[in-house]
């Protein structure tokens, strides 16, 4: 072993990290890593925000964009450390790989067993992320547990293999002060929404478990037997989409699903007055696309 | 020291040899299993009444149970406990033929007590437990090449996602801790041998009895519940799920065995010198994952007995309409479930910081914060499991403090980055193929855990559960991370285990079809859950068709990846170039032995005065240990002035 | 390196000294009784999930079920719960105290062979008391008013006796060697296995008083 | 080189015994002697409202799936004798874009749905059946359901049928992202009460035959099955309902 990793100087961070280096080209390091880290959690940081409202379909419900704001913030939130991560092994990859023979050992490396300011840093930043993102999880969740005085409620049952929707009798105040009226008891193979009105799912099963999983809603409970679940949301955005199954229900649950649509409450009103006939609303709105 | 292994070829065994028991092989076993699996079908088909419920479901489980226990009886797992029970305890004799003296590679084929026979099986039963869970992969992305494929049956697309499930799971909870566990540990503290050695022949040919129920499922109809056999579905399912509870009970008592072996062994046989805090990481972690694997089993055995009492004898602890719960199914299982992912992180992580540390020919960065990073991940795996549970229903006002504990686990995980970084930074960083799947794991595992963190987040889970995106995230943790870094670990020690060198340009060729063929697999099933995608579809819409071609694709250049790693592995165990006994200079026990390792591990006692980390330092602390008995009191007292 | 001195380390390695045994082999006893212990709380707090779910107070429902045909709810018997409350108690109580009773003979054979006597009879008795322990068991088991498909009560309660009736043969076959070894005076010098017997046979005791007592009290 | 061709000879090996294996799953599915049973035209008409090509396809479903059908075709000969199954197929083609008339002759016995809501008639042109039964079955459900009145005989067109006494259903599923897509659930009326083994399943049994039409949309392979729980287990949807080919299939738009 070379002698210099025994001239240990202690006065700086630096030489902490790095015993035995010369100044320059320590800094030479921390600046090669610093440049890879940066130019990495830019790209993440690019990432999060430019790709992940392309990946992820358009949500009709301020939960299911609570779901893509979560993906995006927190993708920020981590592309620092993972970029950093990258950075120290593409790094020793570029830099300080051992080039020529690799039939032999190259010569050993500085005795570093630990840093502890390095340590502390690190422990002390994942606390503070870990906080965050706790923080950050808990309202998100706290927001979404209010519920609204008047919604419609809606029935939802799971069997092996097919979900059905039961509309009991019901009057929901509307915001404006009109009325929302379901004069009788409804029972549906498809799953129609009015738009901005809240909405409550009572789901149950028939025989196993099955996930209620209104895609683009962002929402999803398990359909238990014997159980009742609830969950809410006010869709607001009109818009079709897919009702699914998320969790393996048996033989057919690849095909346990129902189509979607959040509609104006003006048609949701005449569709229910109707009795609920005709296969499908007819909706002025472009598939999965259009505000209201 | 010369390279002899005088015991295996010249030993000769007293006169008792030719006893019945040592008659006793794979074949025996197999034989013996197979009669007495009939005797008890025979038997069940003409007592137990053809009672439409369950009658197919005893009968599969008597058949089974006989197999099992017929095997077992067979291979020789009752043998120590017969003879202790009649006093007639085993002689030096016995022992020395247990251990495999004289039989050459026969004693592969038995119920062989040296801890380095039973870590070879364990790689061979790795391997052929991968290559079974990896065709069953290539089912099920070549029946999602297309949308609306009926290339299989949804019966048999659910039976082979079930038992993918279920093989990879058993493959990679005893990937480091079976082989390497076994076969480096013992000799990495000094020890001859494990503790228990015919406990240790126990956990594997256990594991072995196991494997056929598993693969027996698929002619009796299926699994159709997946390999988390979310009950009630599983109480539905036919006889098959018999056969899957068996494998898991039988599994259960291996799990148990080799992590009571693991921590005695640590606990007791340690070589002179070897404290705590010397000892290898790969040590600890092996010590931490067979302890977290005890605390894990008991609840696998608990879920899958209820699960059989309820399928064979009509209880009702999962059944609603008789007043069971299936949530009582999804605690039960996931506080096994959980703490079991982490059985399988935790020894391929500490053979990686051994990968890190001698290719950066520095020490593991911060090794008692590696230790307690490793030891608060297991610690806090226990505490989590409800995060499977988030839309369930179960308990919705647990969900902050369960999110709070599945976040709190990025801490240690950091810490463990922390330390592979910190032991690279500044390293020599010697390139060879362990350090390729080292940087791989850095990578994936990243993602891996990223994307964990997105799934920890309730109103985020409430998207992704349940569909491809976590697929591909427990791909990116399990397949990414624990099996790259454990392939890491097996290139490492391949030249002790088989005594020849890996051919590494082979291995490279391996490396980059894994690299890029992974990526391009579990990015796009990655897309595939951003869009909405469910898991364990046997068919989705056409919406989903290019992502899934593309997965497919990624996936069968994975496979051929692994396909062609494995011939480097078999023909450079055939034909390689012979290993010297330290190829990589590193500085644990394991390298500081012949190769191949001799019976009792050691011709001479090793004596331990540092830790394996002293790379680059001076004098006496480069020196992990010295043999003998004369020259260590002279080089300790030299290192105390 | 001469064949010999191989042999004779690895003799070294195996035929550990009583001691170095006892050691080991009490780690791993303990390791055992803690994973058994888990499974002991988990089956145990299996038992309060579906109390607290509690339909029906944990019986089946009278009337059929026409999802499935495995319970006929034909002939639920009237006011199970108060006919279950008398019968199985005194049973309970004697599968308790019999399972107890084997740890304690083991014991105190244990304690005989500490001053040097033999542990033989007294390993003799505890062998027969686990005999009529497993036999009390087994007759419980037959002569309970319920069976496996009447709920969850009857559930637990059937569970919890097979796992006992696990715990009591494990139980009997370590008595039965200890005893034989015992027998054949292989205990005369190092009584360490006679420890390990007694912990097990104890614990095995334990558990049993604790899944009786949670069965029984809380019906 | 040699080195080159070990690697790929490898993966080469590997391939086929993966195809091998596949092969062998792939053989796993059940499939019926006939194969998939293809719609027979009877020319153009508007029996689905506006004129178009008009298919038929005739289907059976038996207490038991041993014996042969009517027209000598095997029920079901690969599987377990004593579960119900659809014959002679379980697998159905069609042209996309006909009308499609399916009669259904439905021998086996029956009871209650786990769901009233297949009992009614949904997807159906005009929203209805036609059931003739072939002589007195039933008058009355069981139990707590005594109170609904269940003719004696089935004559006429239906849009529901009393939930207490189904026999089967046949129920489709549309594909997402297919359009038009539709929905389709016929529920079939049990056909008497006898606990008679119906080997041979000839029209000497007891027996409803249920007519309906409905225009099959755009291609794709359809998954049906039957919503009543005619097997053992949690809420009878084991056994025979957890097997592929029995009471479930495709029916193929092509």
């Amino acid at each position: 072993m070379s002698s210099d990793h025994q001239e240990v100087s202690n006065d700086s961070v630096l030489d902490d990290l790095a015993p035995g280096l010369d100044r320059s080209l320590h800094r030479q390091y921390i600046r090669g890593i610093f440049v890879l880290w940066f130019i990495m959690t830019v790209l993440g940081v690019l990432a999060g925000l430019y790709l992940t409202p392309i990946l992820m379909p358009h949500m009709n419900s301020p939960e299911g964009r609570a779901a893509v704001k979560t993906v995006i913030v927190f993708t920020v939130a981590a592309a620092p450390v993972a970029a950093l991560v990258c950075a120290v092994a593409l790094y020793s990859l570029l830099h300080t790989r051992h080039r020529g023979s690799l039939d032999h050992p190259p010569a050993d490396g500085p005795p570093l067993r630990g840093n502890a300011l390095a340590s502390g840093v690190w422990l002390i930043t994942s606390t503070l992320l870990v906080v965050f993102l706790l923080f950050w999880g808990l309202t998100e969740w706290s927001a979404q547990q209010v519920v609204h005085a008047d919604s419609l409620t809606i029935n939802v049952i799971g069997q092996q293999w097919i979900w059905d929707y039961n509309l009991p009798a019901q009057t929901v105040r509307l915001p404006g002060g009109r009325e929302l009226k379901i004069p009788k008891e409804l029972a549906l193979s498809k799953l129609n929404l009015p738009v901005d009105v809240p909405v409550t799912f009572n789901v149950t099963s028939k025989d196993v478990t099955h996930g209620f999983w209104p895609v683009n809603l962002g929402i999803q409970v398990d359909a238990n037997p014997g159980q009742r679940t609830v969950i809410r949301t006010v869709p607001d955005r009109l818009g079709k989409f897919v009702v699914r199954c998320s969790q393996l229900c048996g033989l057919n649950h690849a095909y346990m699903y129902t189509q979607a649509q959040v509609v104006p409450d003006q048609d949701f009103q005449a569709w229910v007055q109707g009795g609920a006939r005709g296969p499908i609303l007819a909706v002025a709105s472009s598939q999965n696309g259009s505000t209201k | 020291m010369t390279a002899t292994q005088p015991l295996l070829e010249d030993t000769v065994l007293g006169p008792k040899a030719g006893r019945l028991y040592r008659r006793q092989s794979f074949a025996t076993g197999l034989g013996l299993g197979i009669l007495l699996g009939a005797i008890g079908w025979f038997i069940a088909q003409n007592t137990i009444q053809s009672n439409e419920n369950f009658g197919s479901d005893m009968t599969v489980a008597v058949t089974m149970a006989g197999w099992v226990i017929g095997f077992n009886i067979g291979i020789g797992t009752f043998n120590a406990v017969i003879r202790w029970m009649l006093g007639h305890d085993q002689d030096k004799d016995d022992e020395l033929y247990a251990a495999g003296v004289g039989q050459g590679k026969a004693r592969y084929w038995k119920y062989c007590t040296d801890h380095k026979v039973v870590g070879t099986q364990y790689l061979i039963l790795v391997f052929i437990l991968f290559f079974v869970g990896g065709t069953l992969a290539m089912m099920i992305r070549t029946q999602l090449l297309t949308p609306n494929s009926t290339f299989l049956s949804p019966q048999t697309y659910n039976a082979i996602v079930s038992i993918h499930g279920m093989c990879m799971i058993i493959a990679t909870i005893i990937m480091v801790s079976g082989p390497f566990a076994n076969f480096i540990m013992p000799i990495m503290i000094g020890a001859k041998d494990m503790a228990f050695p015919r406990l240790n022949a126990m956990s594997f040919w256990v594991v072995v009895s196991a494997v056929p129920p598993l693969l027996a499922t698929f002619f009796v109809g299926g699994v159709n519940a997946g390999w988390t056999t979310y009950a009630p579905l599983s109480v539905q399912d036919g006889p098959a799920m018999i056969c899957f509870a068996i494998t898991i009970i039988t599994f259960v008592v291996s799990v148990t065995v080799a992590g009571i072996n693991t921590i005695v062994t640590v606990l007791t046989m340690r070589a002179e010198g070897m404290t705590f805090a010397r000892m290898p990481i790969f040590v600890w972690a092996s010590v931490i994952g067979g302890g977290l694997g005890l605390y894990a089993m008991p609840a696998f055995l608990l879920a899958m007995t209820m699960m059989v009492a309820d399928k064979a004898t009509g209880t009702s602890f999962f059944v609603a309409d008789q007043g069971g719960s299936g949530w009582l199914w999804e605690n039960v299982f996931w506080i096994m479930g959980h703490p079991e992912v982490y059985v399988i992180l935790i020894p391929p992580v500490g053979a990686l910081l051994e990968v890190m540390s001698t290719f950066s020919r520095k020490p593991v960065f911060a090794y008692k914060l590696a230790i307690g990073a490793m030891t608060g991940v297991a610690g806090l795996s226990i505490m989590v499991w409800a995060h499977h549970m988030f839309t369930t229903g179960w308990a919705p006002d647990l969900a902050g403090p369960f999110m709070l504990t599945t976040e709190l686990i990025s801490i240690p995980t950091g810490i463990i980055f922390l330390c592979a970084i910190g032991t690279l930074w500044r390293g020599s960083n010697w390139v060879r193929l362990p350090m390729y799947f080292g940087f791989l794991f850095l990578w994936n595992f990243i993602i891996g855990g990223v994307t964990g963190i997105y799934l920890s987040d309730v109103p985020a889970d409430n998207y992704f559960h349940g569909n491809m995106f976590v697929t591909a995230h427990f791909h990116y943790t399990l397949l990414g991370g624990a099996m790259i870094a454990a392939t890491a670990g097996l290139c490492y020690w391949f030249p002790k285990v088989t005594g020849r060198m890996l051919d590494e340009k082979i291995g490279k060729w391996a490396f980059w079809m894994i690299a890029i063929g992974f990526q391009v697999t579990y990015l796009a099933q990655f897309y595939e859950g951003f869009k909405g995608m469910p898991r364990r579809v046997a068919n989705y819409d056409p919406l989903f068709a290019p992502e899934n071609l593309i997965s497919s694709l990624g996936a069968f250049l994975l496979m051929a990846g692994w396909v062609v790693l494995l011939y480097a592995l078999v023909s450079s165990w055939r034909h390689g170039e012979i290993a010297p006994a330290n190829p990589w200079s590193a500085k644990s026990l394991e390298w500081h032995t012949e190769t191949p390792v001799p019976l009792e591990n050691f011709l001479q006692d090793p004596k331990v005065i540092n830790d394996p980390y002293g790379y680059g330092a001076s004098g006496a602390e480069q020196v992990h240990a010295v043999f003998g008995h004369h020259s260590h009191h002279t080089i300790e007292e030299g290192v105390k002035q | 390196m001469t064949t010999t001195h191989d042999t004779a380390t690895h003799e070294g390695g195996h035929h550990d000294t009583p001691e170095q045994r006892d050691k080991k082999e009490l780690s791993a006893l303990i390791l055992l009784i803690a994973g058994d212990g888990l499974f002991l709380v988990l089956e145990i707090l299996t038992w309060f999930y579906l109390r607290a779910l509690n339909p029906n107070h944990g019986w089946r429902f009278s009337t059929a079920s026409p999802t499935n045909p495995a319970t006929s709810g034909s002939n639920n018997p009237h006011d199970i719960t108060a006919e279950v409350a008398k019968a199985p108690v005194s049973w309970s109580l004697l599968v308790i105290l019999a399972t107890l009773a084997v740890g304690g003979l083991v014991w105190f054979g244990e304690m005989r062979s500490r001053k040097g006597e033999s542990p033989v009879p007294a390993l003799g008795l505890a062998l027969l008391t686990g005999l009529v322990a497993i036999g009390l068991q087994v007759y419980q088991f037959q002569t309970l008013p319920f069976q496996t498909t009447d709920g969850t009560y009857a559930s637990c309660f059937e569970f919890f006796m097979a796992s006992n009736l696990a715990h009591q043969f494990l139980a009997l076959i370590v008595v039965l060697g200890v005893w034989n070894r015992g027998r054949k005076n292989l205990y005369a010098r190092n009584w360490y296995q006679l420890r390990l017997a007694r912990i097990w046979t104890m614990w095995v005791g334990i558990s049993a008083l604790l899944l009786g007592a949670v069965s029984i009290l809380f019906v | 080189m040699r080195k080159l061709i070990g690697a790929s000879g490898s993966v080469l090996l590997a391939a086929l015994v993966v195809g091998a294996i596949g092969m062998g799953f792939k053989a796993q599915a059940y499939e019926s002697p006939i194969g998939t049973l293809k719609a027979t035209p009877v020319g153009t008409d508007t029996t689905c409202g506006a004129a178009m090509h008009h298919v038929k396809l005739d289907l059976s479903t038996y207490p038991d799936s041993s014996g042969v059908d009517s027209a000598g075709h095997p029920v079901h000969p690969s599987g377990n004798p004593d579960w119900p199954a659809y014959g002679p197929s379980n697998n159905y083609s069609v042209p996309t874009g006909s009308c499609v008339t399916m009669t259904v002759t439905q021998y086996d016995s029956g009871g209650n749905l786990n769901n009233p809501y297949f009992g009614t008639v949904l997807g159906t042109v005009g929203g209805k059946i036609h059931v003739v039964s072939s002589g007195t079955n039933i008058s009355q459900c069981g139990g707590s359901d005594a109170a609904t009145e269940v003719p004696a005989t089935f004559n006429g067109d239906y849009k529901a049928i009393p939930a207490c006494a189904i026999g089967h259903t046949f129920t489709m599923r549309p594909l997402p992202g297919v359009s038009p897509g539709f929905f389709l659930n016929v529920p079939l009326p049990l056909a008497g009460n006898y606990a008679g083994d119906n080997v041979g399943n000839t029209n000497d049994f007891p027996h409803q035959t249920v007519t309906f039409s409905f225009v099959a949309g755009a291609k794709g392979a359809y998954s049906w099955n039957c919503e009543y729980p005619c097997g053992h287990g949690v809420a009878s949807f084991g056994a025979v309902m957890g097997a592929y080919g029995y009471m479930s299939g495709y029916l193929h738009v092509v």
